[in-house]
């Protein structure tokens, strides 16, 4: 692994590596630079199945992290690769070639997250909800519990009490401390 | 548990859900084979053709009244609660549990349930566990297709108030204000002697007459619909597709 | 005329395809019908619907639509701390709950650099065990249904119930087991497990005699099931599939021989491969990985430890921060390869967290590669053979 | 399609003789042992902190108010609160079981409830009765499954051997990592609040030490307790005894972690982190005594503008803190410190001024807006056995405070202390310290009425005397203080106590006289008791005011019967300092009541 | 000291109403004795000597009121079966000078010493009668006395042994 990942640092000037464990490393790309390197992992190296393609919602730094996360089943590792998008404009060009698979990720990212891949296949079907017109569900500024009590009704009689306050309220209620 | 529900069996209809607020119905694109157009025949006839009311019947559904004296209305009551025919269709992860029901070890079979393909069959709806919004849609056109005396029967915490998932967003809290619910059997998920449990005070209900979930369905029709249109946002179905 | 040419003629012109490669069917042209094998059939595993353009018999084009079990899980996982997102985490496949309670836990120890005892790695790869069995004879019961044979499934899903009292002796529930959680596993064996773990594997054993009698040795069902849903090894790299469906196309390919993880090292058995990757190829594969699970379980019940405890001491639960990190964690559940990947931001709720099921892409983009030029009447146990689970793709 | 194939399948049919396998009746069956099924509460073990409500991730559990069942009341160390389980939200995973403090949470393994109305699935158990209330299979934890650790986190501390001989501090204080791990243990509940005298929001500092945040700790700190530096070291620490870590293995240790934030804060920031005094009202408040009761009232009133001027007998403010606790538990500069901070607040302080001598009672009255009667006990209570009353038997207290003044004590071959409370502990360990540096060899007997088991010392303080060898003999009743001819003093006689309290917990002794001893002792020292000295107020104003039982009659915020006279700490309630903090605060808050009544009634 | 001044005048009597008009008589001037003392004192502990003064008032009544009842013999033959143990607790305090300020400390132990050879003086009558109403009627007074100095020990306890922590 070690090896391997000083190879495509000279090769692909990767700014940033993480060995997670001695089987599976990270290391984050640029743009351009995503798709010669899956190509180079998935034909030279030996990374041909494409494990799983995500996105975190890095929202404080105004980021969507995508992970291509690659394997190589014979030598039973992975690696990681990270390619940070800016949140607002987040649109990607589509890998659905190299991996078939990709087309679905591709799908769920846009349903999920809003980042576009403009030519992925049905890209733009609904592929889990349907008929859903607010906020892509999984980015953070969407708030799920909000929205499930908008839309949804509770069953109602729920009420609860805080110990220490129920305590003070019965046991010394007229002396707060505030000094 | 035994004695409130003997208490239940000889007591009135129960009380009318309390009243709450609803946020405004959602206006979504429906899709375009499901506009109304206007075709031209062949002969120059202008034909104005609105799929959604067309192929379907516009009744709603139909308070169903016992019909006939009341030695003949419990025979019929027996015979329902005697062959629960339950609509194969499991809505939530408690479909699981029913297969072993279904089989030789706990053999439901032996009390007259089995399961049906299709709802022209079914005459019981099982909602096993949390109903996400597309499979409510899927569930309430089943239930409309079923024949009238039909029961449903809510599993796990899921449908009595969201369970685990109280918190998200695609998925129904309250199965009462969607669907009537007869019964709820609590578990996560119930096991299958607790459903057989459950299908067994069903028969009590039924042999009482007291299972009235259709014509619940029938008397506040309006509710449920503003309730299932609040959260389904493409109602591309018709109103009620008996 | 035993092993037809079915499904292997040149029909790769048929139907004609626009140049940009998307069919050229017109619809409205009365030769297609649309017909939905929609999320309320029989003949599928869970609730997901395939829609199948037909012309004829024979299927044209088919498009998987999931959803119907869509609960958002990583988005409630991300408003949960960690020991509470260990209950929920079991939910997500309900035929093989224990694989996610395993990968999660694991990720969470990984990144929380926390050494889980001796004696719960052997607990946690006897449960995996146990519920790969169970989840193999569902298989088995569904694959008999699906090309009209009821009666396997009465017997294993009996064979299952069984499996199922062991789990509810040791775990305490009977689905959903929630044992094991971050730092090992909640109790250790009862008294007198073994004896008993013994007579349901010898009742198991037994059951897959009768199906291999009855279902294996069937004419119909090997006149139904050779040729059918043929998957070129070619693919299995390029569509990513794992699993069963691999290794009945002869790809040897299993994470606990490949990347050993819990005891499996210690542990010796050979991935089983068919050759001639088509539904019976692949159910045959399964049958003897069954029967394989069944003998790892004796020989994981014969090496575990007996004394030891299974806990690892927890920083207190109510406000566990983990440092900011990611991994993936994967193991072999019956379907394929399932893994988590785990995002942590140094908070106490996980920043991320994606579950890779094996079925995102068996029923997916292979399954609409698979299904044309299929009979109708064999969709339902092309789709069985995949052994697709729809929660895994949606969550 | 060999005919093998054809045939096979009607292997099946041997099944027809097969005996079948299905359940007789699946109606009742019995669950396994371990099935976690219906919940069961023991609600007399249950104190109602709400951890199994903050570990539930569906919200099933709310804690509510239970009526009218006997044994659940809200008092120190319960909240009255019980836990009510929403079965429409529940998933039985049976975290709440596993975190539960005094584990009276369990399941039992039955699984069947059926219902028509879904508003029922609501239930407290252990109070609404249910037919699996008493199953006593089910889950529950098993005993090597923990979700926090129950031990507490050493404390670093001087050997015994390195401690005897020096006056340095025993206790060393927790680390930041092993300040964190302790902190880590609370559950932050809120249980001990309600238990703590002046009510200090315990959770809310310890969660300011596990983010490592100190600021917001100490201000937290000072805004209910401004001498939470003395406090951190020498507390009699009642909150830990209702923590409810306690139930089930060591309460967290709240004093060493209000220690560690002060420690941690460097001291020229706490000034500007507890914020200055508001801008001069004009008031004037005397107060008397610069113990903690009254250091407390002039804190808070000088921070509210008021002109505080305080009389301090002696030549050092700190009362008991800076004369009666010797310096291994609690060292001058950490008193020091904490007066400083009080006096920055601008609080006027007059040392060597005893009321009474050098200034009047009415001519503080005069010119004061209100006066704070806070002197506290410092006479000693004699026990006037025969022969008591020679030259060398003394009363702890002013020995206490002659070593503490840096008097160069000569200290004798042996000694005997009569009592068993902190006072006597510490009398004894210094005397021992002194005796090891000027004579190499400790000889201390301490003996006192009570059993061990009924000593008011705090049970540490006992450990770690008998760590430095002082040799304890408990259920002794003195007797007489036996000198020889020459009038030198020998030792102290006493009968052996069999029992000391009847079953209501009153005085009543039964000795046995076969079983006299004479503890040898060139001293004798009585630490039995105090009281306080009032001889200041002169007999006019005694016979004005109200007494309750020897001590100063006081309405619960601590204003006497005369309205411009207050009366707070040892000398009116509670024996330990912070309850003294406690009585200063709400003396501060009724003068601050009376003056804007004042101002009410004017404007 | 059990040759007190009251022993003669008790030792000649020889009817129980007698007897009991003479210890009545002592208690009547225990009680004055408190009652003047009680606005000498400093007011913090004269609620102390007002307690005492009552006690000896109850003293008194009972006393008084024992020598009206008839059936006297029975009563007291009664009472007498189950003596309070005597708790030797302030056996050792010498009776101290009461002096102008006595603090309450002292004050307590006038009055444990008064019951003290209150009691002793009883016991002593109550061996040196031959048996009968009499000697029951001394062991009664004994057994009464010794139960005021067990109250008043109780008391002293919770007054001396307290302050402290």
């Amino acid at each position: 692994m070690q090896t391997l990942i000083s190879q495509l640092q000279t090769r692909f000037q990767l700014s940033e590596f993480i060995l997670q464990r001695d089987n599976l490393a990270f290391v984050t790309v640029t743009r351009e630079q995503l798709r010669p390197l899956l190509l180079h992992l998935r034909d030279k190296e030996g990374f041909t199945h494409l494990v799983l393609l995500t996105a975190v919602d890095w929202i404080e730094d105004n980021i969507f992290q995508l992970t291509y996360l690659l394997g190589d089943r014979t030598a039973g590792c992975d690696i990681g690769v990270r390619l940070m998008l800016p949140r607002d404009v987040a649109s990607m060009d589509s890998i659905h070639d190299l991996w078939p698979t990709a087309a679905t990720y591709q799908r769920e990212l846009r349903e999920m997250f809003g980042i576009d891949f403009p030519e992925s296949p049905r890209v733009d079907e609904d592929f889990i909800l349907e008929g859903w017109t607010d906020l892509p569900p999984y980015r953070r500024d969407f708030d799920t519990l909000k929205y499930s009590q908008e839309s949804y009704v509770d069953r109602l009689g729920r009420e609860t009490k805080d110990p220490a306050a129920y305590m003070k309220l019965k046991l010394y209620p007229d002396e707060d401390n505030d000094g | 548990m035994k004695d409130d529900f003997e208490k239940l069996l000889d007591q009135q209809p129960e009380k009318e859900p309390e009243p709450q607020e609803r946020p405004a119905l959602r206006d979504i694109p429906v899709r375009e084979e499901l506009v109304p157009r206007t075709v031209t025949a062949p002969d120059g006839q202008e034909i104005r053709i609105d799929p959604l009311q067309d192929y379907y019947c516009q009744a709603g559904p139909t308070v169903q009244t016992p019909a006939y004296t009341r030695i003949i209305e419990d025979l019929f009551n027996w015979a329902r609660a005697e062959s629960l025919w339950i609509l194969g269709f499991g809505t939530g992860c408690g479909a699981i549990e029913m297969r072993p029901l279904m089989t030789p070890r706990f053999d439901a079979y032996r009390y007259g349930i089995q399961w049906r393909p299709t709802p022209r069959q079914a005459n019981l709806l099982v909602i096993s566990g949390y109903l996400s919004v597309k499979t409510l849609k899927r569930a309430i056109r089943s239930y409309e297709q079923m024949q009238n005396p039909k029961y449903v029967v809510g599993l796990g915490s899921c449908t009595i108030n969201g369970g685990m998932y109280w918190d998200s967003y695609n998925t129904i809290k309250r199965l009462d204000d969607y669907l009537p619910v007869d019964l709820y059997i609590t578990g996560c998920m119930p096991r299958p002697e607790a459903l057989l449990q459950g299908f067994d005070d069903l028969k009590k209900l039924i042999r009482a007459g007291k299972a009235e979930g259709a014509n619940k369905y029938a008397e506040n029709f309006e509710r449920y619909k503003t309730n299932q249109k609040r959260v389904i946002k493409d109602w591309d179905m018709p109103d009620y597709s008996w | 005329m035993a092993d037809a040419e079915f499904g292997k003629a040149d029909r790769s012109q048929y139907p004609h395809r626009r140049p940009d490669g998307s069919l050229d069917i017109d619809l409205t042209s009365g030769k297609y019908l649309k017909l939905w094998q929609g999320p309320n059939h029989p003949g599928i595993t869970g609730n997901m619907s395939v829609e199948l353009t037909v012309c004829g018999d024979e299927v044209v084009e088919g498009k998987t639509h999931v959803g119907y079990l869509h609960r958002g899980f990583e988005k409630l996982m991300e408003r949960r701390t960690f020991i509470q997102c260990f209950p929920i985490v079991c939910r997500i496949c309900v035929p093989e709950p224990d694989f996610n309670e395993y990968c999660y836990a694991a990720a969470v120890e990984e990144l929380a650099g926390l050494e889980i005892p001796e004696k719960a790695k052997w607990i946690r790869a006897l449960i995996l065990e146990m519920g790969r069995i169970n989840s193999y004879l569902m298989y088995l019961g569904g694959q008999a249904g699906a090309f009209g044979q009821g009666v396997i499934g009465q017997w294993t899903t009996y064979a299952r119930d069984l499996m199922l009292d062991r789990f509810e002796e040791l775990t305490g529930a009977r689905i959903y087991h929630m044992f094991i959680l971050p730092g090992g596993v909640r109790d250790d064996l009862p008294e007198g497990f073994d004896e008993r773990m013994e007579q349901t594997l010898q009742e198991v054993e037994r059951t897959l005699d009768d199906v291999y009698d009855t279902m294996f040795r069937n004419a119909v069902f090997k006149k139904r099931a050779v040729g059918l849903g043929y998957v070129d090894p070619a693919l299995v790299d390029e569509y990513g599939i794992t699993g069963p469906v691999a290794r009945g196309a002869g790809v040897a390919r299993d994470v606990r021989k490949d990347q050993p993880y819990l005891v499996y090292d210690q542990l010796d058995f050979e991935p089983v491969t068919g050759r001639e990757s088509d539904v019976y190829a692949r159910a045959d594969v399964r049958r003897r990985d069954l029967l394989m699970s069944v003998d790892l379980i004796r020989q994981i019940l014969s090496k575990m430890p007996h004394k030891g405890e299974v806990m690892a001491t927890l920083p207190n639960v109510l406000h566990w921060k983990i440092p900011r990190g990611e991994t993936y964690i994967r193991g072999e559940c019956s379907r394929g390869e399932y893994g988590y990947y785990l995002v942590t931001d140094g908070s106490g709720y996980p920043r991320r967290v994606n579950v890779r099921g094996p079925s995102y892409t068996h029923a997916m983009a292979l399954l609409e590669k698979l299904i044309v030029n299929v009979n109708i009447s064999d969709v339902a146990g092309l789709m069985v053979s995949l052994h697709t689970y729809p929660p895994e793709i949606e969550r | 399609m060999s005919v093998r194939d054809l045939l096979s399948p009607f292997i099946a049919w041997k099944h027809l003789f097969r005996e079948p396998v299905s359940i007789r009746d699946p109606f009742n069956r019995e669950a396994s042992e371990r099935y976690r099924g219906f919940h069961q509460n023991d609600v007399e073990k249950c104190i109602g902190c709400g951890t199994c409500e903050a570990i539930c991730q569906n919200g099933a559990i709310d804690m509510v108010i239970v009526e009218g069942v006997e044994g659940i009341k809200t008092r120190p160390g319960d909240s009255g609160l019980r836990p009510r389980i929403d079965y429409g939200r529940c998933c039985w995973c049976a975290l709440c079981v596993d975190v539960c403090m005094t584990s009276s949470l369990t399941m039992s393994n039955a699984y069947k409830w059926v219902e028509n109305d879904p508003d029922k699935f609501r239930y407290i158990p252990g109070v609404d009765k249910k037919e699996w209330d008493n199953v006593k299979q089910g889950y529950h934890r098993p005993d090597g499954h923990r979700l926090n650790a129950p031990e507490r986190i050493e404390m670093p501390e001087l050997e015994p051997a390195e401690r005897i001989d020096s006056f340095v501090e025993i206790v060393g204080g927790y680390s930041v990592e092993q300040a964190r791990l302790e902190a880590d243990r609370c559950v932050t509940c809120g249980i001990c609040v309600a238990t703590c005298p002046t009510h200090m929001p315990i959770p809310e500092y310890i969660s300011a030490v596990r983010d490592g945040d100190y600021e917001r700790g100490l201000k937290l700190l000072y805004d209910s307790n401004p001498f939470s530096q003395i406090c951190g070291k020498v507390c009699t620490r009642r909150c830990e005894t209702t923590c409810a870590a306690s139930h089930e293995g060591d309460p967290i240790a709240i004093r060493w972690l209000k220690r560690h934030i002060t420690e941690q804060v460097p001291y020229e920031k706490y000034r500007d982190i507890i914020g200055g005094p508001l801008p001069a009202t004009g008031k004037k408040i005397a107060i008397i005594g610069a113990g903690p009761a009254g250091m407390t009232a002039a804190f808070d009133l000088a921070r509210k503008g008021h002109e505080v001027s305080v009389y301090e007998a002696r030549s050092h403010a700190g009362g008991m803190t800076r004369y009666g606790i010797p310096e291994y538990r609690l060292p001058f500069e950490t008193i020091q410190r904490e007066i400083d901070l009080i006096v920055s607040m601008g609080v006027e302080m007059h040392y060597d001024t005893r009321v009474g001598t050098d200034i009047q009672m009415q001519q503080l009255q005069q010119d004061n807006d209100a006066v704070l009667l806070a002197i506290g006990l410092w006479l000693g209570r004699g026990t006037r056995i025969p022969g008591a009353d020679h030259p060398h038997v003394y009363k702890a207290i002013d020995l206490l405070r002659r070593i503490r003044d840096g008097e160069q004590l000569e200290a004798p071959k042996s000694m005997v202390v009569i009592g068993g409370g902190n006072v006597a502990m510490d009398i004894a360990r210094s005397v021992a310290r002194l005796q090891k540096q000027q004579q190499g060899e400790i000889n201390v007997t301490l003996t006192a009425l009570e059993d061990k088991a009924h000593f008011l010392a705090d049970p540490v303080e006992i450990k770690e005397s008998i760590e430095e060898e002082i040799n304890i003999i408990d259920s002794r009743g003195p007797q007489e203080c036996v000198s020889d001819d020459q009038g030198k003093l020998v030792g102290l006689r006493s009968w052996k106590v069999l029992s000391i309290f009847d079953d209501q917990h009153r005085f009543a002794p039964t000795y046995d006289e076969s079983d006299e001893q004479l503890h040898p002792g060139e001293w004798i020292v009585e630490a039995i008791g105090q009281m306080s000295d009032v001889s200041l107020l002169g007999d006019a104003l005694t016979e004005k005011l109200e007494w309750d039982r020897g001590r100063l009659q006081v309405d619960d915020d601590g204003h006497t019967s005369e309205p411009w006279l207050w009366a707070a700490g040892d000398c009116v309630k509670g024996p330990d300092i912070v309850s003294a903090v406690a009585t200063g605060h709400s003396v501060a808050t009724s003068i601050e009541a009376m003056f804007e009544q004042k101002e009410a009634q004017n404007a | 000291m059990p040759e007190g001044r009251g022993y003669q005048r008790l030792k000649s009597r020889t009817s129980l109403e007698e007897i009991l008009e003479v210890a009545t008589e002592f208690e009547r001037t225990a009680r004055d004795f408190y009652t003047e003392l009680a606005p000498k004192v400093s007011k913090q502990i004269r609620y102390l000597v007002e307690e005492l003064a009552e006690e000896e008032q109850r003293h008194y009544d009972l006393f008084s009121q024992l020598r009206m009842r008839a059936d006297i013999v029975e009563q007291i033959k009664q009472s007498v079966e189950t003596p309070a143990s005597d708790r030797r607790f302030s056996d050792c305090i010498h009776l101290p000078e009461l002096g102008d300020h006595p603090d309450d400390q002292a004050v307590l132990q006038y009055a444990l010493g008064r019951e003290h050879a209150a009691m002793e003086q009883y016991q002593s009558l109550a061996e040196s009668t031959p048996g009968g109403p009499i000697r029951d009627l001394f062991a009664f007074l004994a057994d009464e006395e010794t139960q005021h100095k067990n109250e008043l020990e109780k008391r002293y306890y919770e007054v001396v042994h307290s302050g402290g922590v």
